[in-house]
């Protein structure tokens, strides 16, 4: 899991924003979601290593590849690397996204939360589900400088909103959800009132049983997020009012990236209804959106 | 060329070399085990245990600092009958000492922690951890008050036939008065230092990055400190010590050990790198080739000379 | 733009910015001209000064550490005569208001000192160094006992009008009970924190690495203790602190200020990068323009909110 | 005196010793003897600035040469910069040797003290200053791999000596010396004794005054020695015995490199027998050896 892996690209795609492309033994095992627990220096400072998620997995060139965004000191350090240097990695870590085998997956992004999705909309098979992904950012230069070198050439229907209104629909990402979720609800509402059931106990009846659960014949329809925790609890509401299954890419603050420390844990509420801790990085950093409890004084 | 001789010997508790692991860096054991076989290392110590089980502070729980870290984990924990019942089964299938540190908020606590370590498991000492708020006398820590610490060691003493440690916390005027305390109380070595206690504000939001406000700095910032007290508290006891403190190389394992430490703890490095406790034993055994030492231990003090 | 206000009060003083330098790191004032203007600066507090002249310790006085440094240099300085004579004429021409530091070892020695201070020079203030090993009360610091610490500014008060600020150290259990005490005495302002007892050990030689064992450290390795003990103080006393302990750049600064100090020292960074204040002093400028202070005053204490 | 330069070349040269070429402001108002202090990093680890003694000046050209070895992380983090980069310096610094105008100039060097007594070779007028080199190292690899990338080049005479007998003297460099101050002597008295002089008095006649104070007529003989500070006080030692003026450049733990910490000082005794403090940074490198203390407990 401790891994040095050789620099072969480190190049500023625009906005901030570095392409970091591995290669080693990381590729190899990474999963969807997951992440690598990086060291940006080689002194005691900065001390702690940096958890940057998997955006890209080549297994057969063995390249992993990371999206960063420039933030402060250890991002800035990591800018300095060059191709051919070696980096000092322990991963992949966590536990990432559940993939879906049939049915519809929305993705949900906020800014630079766009990259941990990538690796997910690559391991589903799109001829047996449909993605699309709902990207919110500050403005058009972003979206564009960023979008413009990833998403925008991943032959994947998307739907854009910025703050400013500068591109795509003016406002929250999780307008465009709200949106689709509502859009999808009407659809359901037709398909099933046409099976005869009532309509009322629909969208309760969705939120029922885990991602992978979903009962044969019917497209399952599930949501998976990663941006701030503002957003990402806008999202796990919105879905849960819909009873729409969500699964939610959790930051914290890590030192050990590993379970070790306690350092980086979230809140959950088991399905006994006790309050208990989780790690994000080793019990997350996906969680079930659903589970997720956002405000510690809940 | 014969092989240099690690063996520990810490009072009653011998250990096959002098690095562990510091508690609360290293989980229940398991964490590290993908990284190498966790029987190599001396010891383990496991997270500080409560009586109760506790759910910690609310995050952030970390913050960088130069060359070091704050934490304000809250002593987060199963408690001691999950521990008991859980977590020592699995414990015992690591093949390796294990250290169990215990914090409590009254003498009663410490008492019923240490009674309830069984003496015929995997469980090689018992490390009291005397940095917590004592509720009773006020909230101020049992670790700052002399008659306190040697209270708590004693009462703890009374109550296992385990070989007892005593952790001092650093956030003191004088280690020495305190390592004698613990000492009188019946401690049969000294772990030093914990946590030194800091802050940081974030510039954005203006307000403490921890959620609990304050935490403790450890790592390589604090390591001048950490070898000062061993150096004193060297001097003034006779029980040995474990130091502890920014430990993140061979040399600053010798630095410890010159200072006075029989065995050291590694702590923040393993985060950091996770092989370096596996270093550092590497490191210690070369240092020791190279200088002429048959035995780690012929270098315990030998900055007193 | 209207420019932003950064006139600080720290009671009767009044600074034209809050950026000064800490006693010891900027010699007499005169080093650091070859770089800037001195002038500049909010204040120039000047190396410690005794009754008599101090040849110092011996070298090694300084050894490096993660992020910081340590330093015996044991309070070499041309004695209260030479300052007077000397280096004070010199000073005068720097145009900046100094703060004299003063250190003894017994409360005759302080008063001296205090009674010594002309009231119509370029000393500004008077910065009580109470770190010293008090030798009639067996060498402990003044600075760690409450009562003595009290007595030292209580005496230095009745021995001038010059406004006091008390320089505590941080190797204590409880600065708050400190602060509490320099302030009953008579300290106009409160400088937080004096250098951490550390030491190191050199690997070659197997001895410590000081010529006098044990130093202070100082630098970014010691600031988030620094910080915490500016947010603890400020929550206690009224006087104004002068916050200091590892400050490099003006996000340091403005930690320090949220947490509760009105003015800033810079200290060991001056060594790292000669023209630290002055970015420190345009840098904390800046934020208060991206923030919306008008005046840098507003800042302090922010974090407590 | 805080200047960035630019690394023009930052060369392994053998022996773990690096050549490194500074190109700035610098170069204008350095002497002889006087150093720099340099910033290896750009984190605050390792913290401190690193002395380096200025081993060549090209006025012209805008650039010093110093001459590093690896003997720690910060010269160790030092080897890592490349041409082009550019280098935080604080310098010129310090008070350098004197440079004879006329006589005899000795250079004795341990080690990688050979290296700023480089300027002084190439400060002398050396059709009125005859110089001399002594050197002393390890062994013939690292007198071969150092000297032959710059002594050697240099068209100046010199003497080895080293440790292992593997080239030149076997022995100290102090040998070397002790036998050309016994030569100068002998010469020196012949000279005298021709002139009428009294020999008994002769060699502690040499030693009155400062270097450059010699009176017209009489070639000045000169010392000037770089090393570790054992060979320096034998050095000195030498020279007093033989009453001959010699420089010593001193080395001490830094840490500001400006005279403000008094963490670098040596003692001295002044001339009117007292004991004083002088700051190695400012007040020297450079001292007069007939001055230094050399033990602090005398
Ligand atoms: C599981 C996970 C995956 C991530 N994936 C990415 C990614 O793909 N691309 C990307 O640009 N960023 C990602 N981040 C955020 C990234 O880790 C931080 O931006 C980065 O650590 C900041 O480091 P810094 O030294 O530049 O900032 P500093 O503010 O100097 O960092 C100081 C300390 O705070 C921590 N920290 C600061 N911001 C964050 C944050 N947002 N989350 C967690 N820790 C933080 C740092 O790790 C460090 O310990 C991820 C975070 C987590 C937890
Ligand atoms: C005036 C002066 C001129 C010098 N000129 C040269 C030169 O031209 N070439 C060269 O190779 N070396 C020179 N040195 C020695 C050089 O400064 C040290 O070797 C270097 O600082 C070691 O740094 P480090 O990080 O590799 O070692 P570390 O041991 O990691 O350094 C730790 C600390 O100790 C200090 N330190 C360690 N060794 C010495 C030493 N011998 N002298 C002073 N401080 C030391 C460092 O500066 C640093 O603060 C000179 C020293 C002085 C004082
Ligand atoms: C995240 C974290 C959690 C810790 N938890 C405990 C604990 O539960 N009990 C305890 O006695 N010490 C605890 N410590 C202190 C360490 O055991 C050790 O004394 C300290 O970190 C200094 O060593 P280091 O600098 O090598 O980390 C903790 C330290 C860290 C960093
Ligand atoms: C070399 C050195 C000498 C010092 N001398 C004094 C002194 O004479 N009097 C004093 O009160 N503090 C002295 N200090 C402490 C500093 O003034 C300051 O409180 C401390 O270094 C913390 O600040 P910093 O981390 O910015 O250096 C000295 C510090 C250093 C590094
Ligand atoms: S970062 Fe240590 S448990 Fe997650
Ligand atoms: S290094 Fe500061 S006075 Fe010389």
């Amino acid at each position: 899991m401790l891994h040095r892996e050789i620099v072969i690209e480190n190049q500023r795609i625009g906005a901030d924003v570095y392409r970091l492309v591995l290669k080693g033994a990381v590729a190899a095992t990474a999963r969807p979601g997951q992440f690598v627990h990086l060291q940006v220096g080689t002194t005691t400072d900065p001390l702690l290593r940096r958890p940057i998620s998997i955006a890209g997995i080549d297994q057969p060139k063995g390249e992993i590849t990371l999206y960063y965004r420039v933030v402060g000191r250890g991002t800035a350090k990591l800018t300095g690397v060059r191709a051919g240097e070696t980096l000092s990695v322990i991963g992949p870590v966590g536990t990432g996204f559940t993939v879906p085998a049939v049915g519809e997956l929305l993705l949900v992004a906020g800014g630079i939360g766009l990259f941990p999705l990538f690796t997910l909309i690559e391991a589903v098979d799109r001829s047996a589900v449909r993605v699309k992904v709902l990207w919110g950012g500050e403005n058009r230069t972003f979206i564009q400088e960023v979008g413009g070198e990833t998403l925008f050439k991943m032959d994947v229907d998307y739907a854009v909103a910025t703050m400013d209104g500068s591109m795509g629909h003016a406002g929250l990402v999780t307008d465009l959800l709200q949106a689709a979720l509502e859009d999808r609800a009407a659809r359901s509402l037709a398909h099933r009132t046409a099976e005869g059931q009532t309509a009322g106990t629909a969208p309760s009846d969705w939120g029922t049983g885990a991602l992978t659960e979903r009962p044969e014949g019917r497209a399952a329809f599930t949501v998976a997020a990663c941006g701030p925790k503002g957003m990402l609890q806008a999202v796990a509401e919105s879905c849960g009012q819909m009873g729409v299954p969500v699964e939610v890419s959790l930051e914290e603050r890590m030192a050990c990236g590993v379970g070790a420390c306690l350092g980086c844990v979230c809140l959950v509420r088991t399905t006994d209804g006790t309050l208990a801790r989780r790690r994000v990085c080793k019990d997350g950093p996906v969680f079930d959106g659903r589970e997720v409890v956002w405000d510690e004084a809940d | 060329m014969k092989p240099i001789d690690l063996t520990t010997h810490l009072g009653r508790l011998t250990l096959k070399n002098p690095v562990m692991t510091a508690s609360g860096t290293y989980g229940f054991g398991e964490e590290y085990a993908a990284f190498y076989d966790p029987s190599r290392l001396g010891a383990i110590t496991v997270k500080g245990i409560t009586p109760l089980p506790r759910r910690g502070n609310p995050v952030p729980r970390v913050a960088e600092t130069p060359s070091g870290m704050l934490n304000a984990v809250g002593l987060e924990n199963p408690g001691l009958e999950a521990f008991l019942a859980t977590y020592l089964p699995r414990l015992e299938k690591l093949k390796t000492p294990i250290i169990v540190n215990i914090s409590g908020f009254s003498l009663d606590d410490y008492a019923l922690m240490a009674s309830a370590m069984p003496e015929d498991s995997c469980i090689a000492a018992v490390e009291v951890n005397i940095s917590c708020p004592n509720i009773k006398q006020g909230g101020l820590a049992f670790g700052t008050d002399p008659r306190s610490a040697e209270e708590v060691l004693r009462v703890t003493r009374k109550n296992t036939k385990l070989p007892l440690i005593a952790k001092l916390t650093p956030n003191v005027t004088d280690i020495v008065t305190l390592a004698k305390a613990v000492e009188n109380g019946g401690a049969d070595m000294i772990s030093l230092i914990n946590t030194l206690l800091g802050m940081r504000i974030d510039l954005k939001t203006r307000k403490p990055i921890l959620g609990n406000t304050m935490g403790g700095l450890s790592g390589p910032a604090v390591l001048p400190v950490a070898v000062r007290m061993v150096y004193q508290v060297y001097k003034a006891v006779r029980v040995p010590i474990i130091g502890m403190g920014g430990i993140s190389t061979w040399q600053d394992a010798v630095e410890f050990m010159l200072a006075g430490a029989t065995a050291v703890s590694v702590g923040t490095a393993n985060f950091v790198n996770p092989l370096a406790p596996l270093e550092i034993i590497e490191g210690l055994t070369e240092y020791c080739r190279q200088a002429g030492f048959a035995a780690v231990r012929e270098i315990v003090g030998l900055a007193h000379r």
